[in-house]
């Protein structure tokens, strides 16, 4: 019996190893995995290498694993917490910065094993050429995001880039059921599917368990073959009260 | 020599059911498969009661159920084109995420007939050269599942062996089978090498030996 | 005003020139736009390259285009028809064979701007190393698919495939909008978007004419964005009447 | 010289909403367009009754309808994170999905603010070197729409050129501008060369050409 639904989320999601990579669905705080981000800061994990578009403004789910130096590295395309930033010129974290669209293809790619592909985009800019610095030492770059393969097809340079198989991944969709199919809400869907689709393990949190013949299999985002692990999205937990008296 | 002459007599070993059945005995309960046609087509209605294998059809199924009882969805067939139902909990995808999850390795375990298995574990089964070429999913398959089961006879028509030291036939896939079921025997491979771990009832060890020229090393249960 | 529904097939498909390269949704039978693809006969289109998974066992479809002579190759990854292979055998149309998977990979590359990706599909086998006859003189092999560029990731062995950009595309849907946006009915649904993603102009035969805002924006299959002309699926003519005194 | 003493005088040309406008006259009927941040998002309101333009949203929304009048739907987003609706047609895609379109040149138009356009069409608008570097989807936007439109100021905050012979700041692209809109005028990129097609009212063409360090040329309408 295929049964993907997990009472307890925290138990179910302690299989991940310190040290880990995960690859996040969201776009900011649209359809980003909070209750799985916190568990893992819950459950003390640490040295983590995030694939994820955003670290957002605030400080609950990717920005809460920062701040409090989880994460090794992130690849993203658009960080934007101020205190990430620090982190980075400080030599704390590192950053891999890629473009939207190759960051969202390399997870797509890694999940439908194809290692690598090229793509016009950033061909030609310090993020393929092996100027951008991947972590400072002493307010120095100290190592750099090694330089792209390139490669001109119909005389236009592209970049080869890779696919990304992470260890882990954390989706969050609107609905879901016991088979691990999901549907997600308008523009939450973006990086979700991505995400489900390259991770070796993958979890999802949902608002709404459906029995399993409610979502027409027309009407599936994505198909419970490519995810693990169910359980529910936790209720918003306002920040003054995490960091307050509870 | 002729043919003839030089070929064993042919066993009764498993009927074609009955290596269904041997395959269906080895998928764990929960695990996603994909079924080529011929013998693994047969092994659905040979799954235990209480173990649950969810059907996948290259051409976008994700839960494949049984043959309708009426004419059924013109819209809903599998990948041999001859209609189908769905299980509850089943998904349709387009056919470049179908082959996403194929070749991203999101499947278990594909079942499939074969020309040739070589002793490195080489998959030949899509090309008799001479013939029609087409391939369709085989190579997708073969190169993403990380279990590639092979049924087959042991021998061919002629009964020449099937299970080589190296195929002739054009492969679709190097290295890629992991297990393969034959009316005589169950193979396994290990570290790249065939390993005879199981004979039919009916065939010996020394049976099996006459019937393959693929080097194989024994370890019978 | 967007409105990309078309009254007139045959004048919108017109502007199909002969020599075409084109890309075809459909498995067998299933989604395959059988009134485009007999528009594209009677309007006497000839010399065409097919993207298309299999040529069907019937004279429909593609395999009218075929046996009247009017396709120069075939991209495809099971043709059925004898006919076809007689005519491939007598060197009367091209065969480039690949596996399913890679062609399915390639339209959406194609359209995707991807130009290229590795893939392990068909790795060391006659459909990526040069010996696969792409056309037949008298007989013989005369000309061959060309040798793939290989390469290992992870110690196994890829090849580089390349994404197809098609002239046109002509896809096949249950419903669609005069935006163009397209939902497909269970397995009918298969290569559809992919061909609809590479063509640079694209046909959308449908069964069902909807309101602008009767399909969720959630249950698009196709965007708009991807579909230019739309028209109705043509009742199906039955081969006898085809052949017969009409 | 001090920075006071080179530049000349700031000019009242066109207003950010009047290069809106200007820019909105220039999109035809059923075009497909992306807008960036700052004065593109002036844009929409400048569109011309009885012209459809259908707006994209790099998160996956095609459709992209004006904000909310209430709070919105918090699942619904442009690329700015911020409330949005959806006209009727509208379309959700996921985000590869939504690059695949940007990528294989599906939009029409891109319309984006820059830092710097250089006199072969170079495209600098990512990064400020010392400041926070993020990309965003900006690099695959100018790699895959066939029109690429700048809206910017013709000058800097300090009174600096932004359309230089060459860009100091990082690249985003390499010529892929095909469009500048300013200020003070429009320049059109033709066989990778930037010719002056309009000064702004309140413009002449002396005063772009003091402003300016590209090599362009001249077809002034």
């Amino acid at each position: 019996m295929i049964d993907k639904y997990r009472e307890d989320l925290a138990q179910a999601l302690d299989i991940v190893w310190s040290g880990a990579t995960i690859a996040i669905g969201g776009f900011g705080s649209s359809g980003r995995p909070d209750a799985l981000l916190n568990a893992l800061s819950d459950l003390d994990k640490r040295d983590l290498h995030l694939y994820v578009n955003n670290v957002g403004h605030d400080f609950t789910g990717v920005g809460r694993l920062v701040v409090e130096g989880r994460v090794r590295r992130v690849t993203a395309s658009f960080p934007i917490l101020q205190e990430f930033y620090r982190m980075y010129f400080d030599g704390r974290v590192e950053l891999e910065l890629i473009p939207q669209g190759t960051l969202a293809e390399r997870m797509r790619a890694g999940g439908a094993g194809i290692p690598a592909f090229f793509t016009p985009s950033g061909a030609g800019t310090m993020l393929s050429d092996g100027s951008f610095p991947l972590a400072y030492d002493e307010g120095e770059a100290a190592r750099h995001v090694p330089r792209k393969e390139s490669r001109d097809f119909d005389g236009r340079p592209h970049v080869l880039e890779h696919g990304i198989r992470a260890d882990f991944s954390l989706v969050k969709a609107q609905k879901g059921d016991r088979k691990g199919n999901l549907r997600f809400h308008r523009s939450a869907r973006n990086f979700n599917p991505l995400a489900a689709m390259c991770g070796r393990t993958s979890f999802a949190e949902i608002e709404q368990l459906v029995d399993v013949d409610a979502l027409d299999p027309d009407d599936i985002h994505v198909p419970g073959v490519l995810i693990d692990h169910v359980a529910m999205t936790a209720a918003p937990v306002p920040a003054a009260v995490q960091e307050g008296v509870s | 020599m002729t043919i003839a002459e030089s070929t064993p007599p042919r066993l009764a070993g498993r009927t074609r059911e009955e290596i269904a059945a041997r395959v269906a005995r080895d998928l764990p309960d929960g695990v996603t498969v994909n079924l080529g046609v011929g013998i693994p087509l047969l092994v659905p209605q040979a799954i235990p009661e209480g173990v649950e294998v969810f059907l996948q059809s290259e051409n976008g199924v994700l839960g494949m159920g049984p043959a309708p009882d009426d004419g059924g969805d013109p819209d809903l067939t599998d990948a041999g084109k001859q209609p189908i139902t769905l299980i509850p909990g089943a998904a349709i995808v387009d056919s470049a995420t179908s082959f996403a999850i194929i070749r991203g390795g999101h499947l278990d375990v594909t079942i499939l007939g074969a020309l040739q298995v070589s002793e490195s574990a080489d998959l030949a089964n899509w090309y008799v050269p001479g013939r029609h070429p087409a391939v369709g999913g085989a190579m997708d398959l073969v190169a993403g599942t990380p279990e590639v089961w092979v049924c087959m006879e042991h021998v061919d028509r002629e009964g020449r062996p099937k299970i080589v030291d190296a195929c002739t036939f054009p492969l679709t896939g190097h290295g890629v089978v992991t297990r393969v079921y034959t009316d005589l025997a169950v193979f396994h491979v290990e570290d790249g090498a065939l390993v005879l771990v199981e004979c039919a009832p009916g065939a010996t060890a020394r049976d099996v030996r006459e019937r393959t020229t693929a080097a194989y090393s024994e370890r019978l249960r």
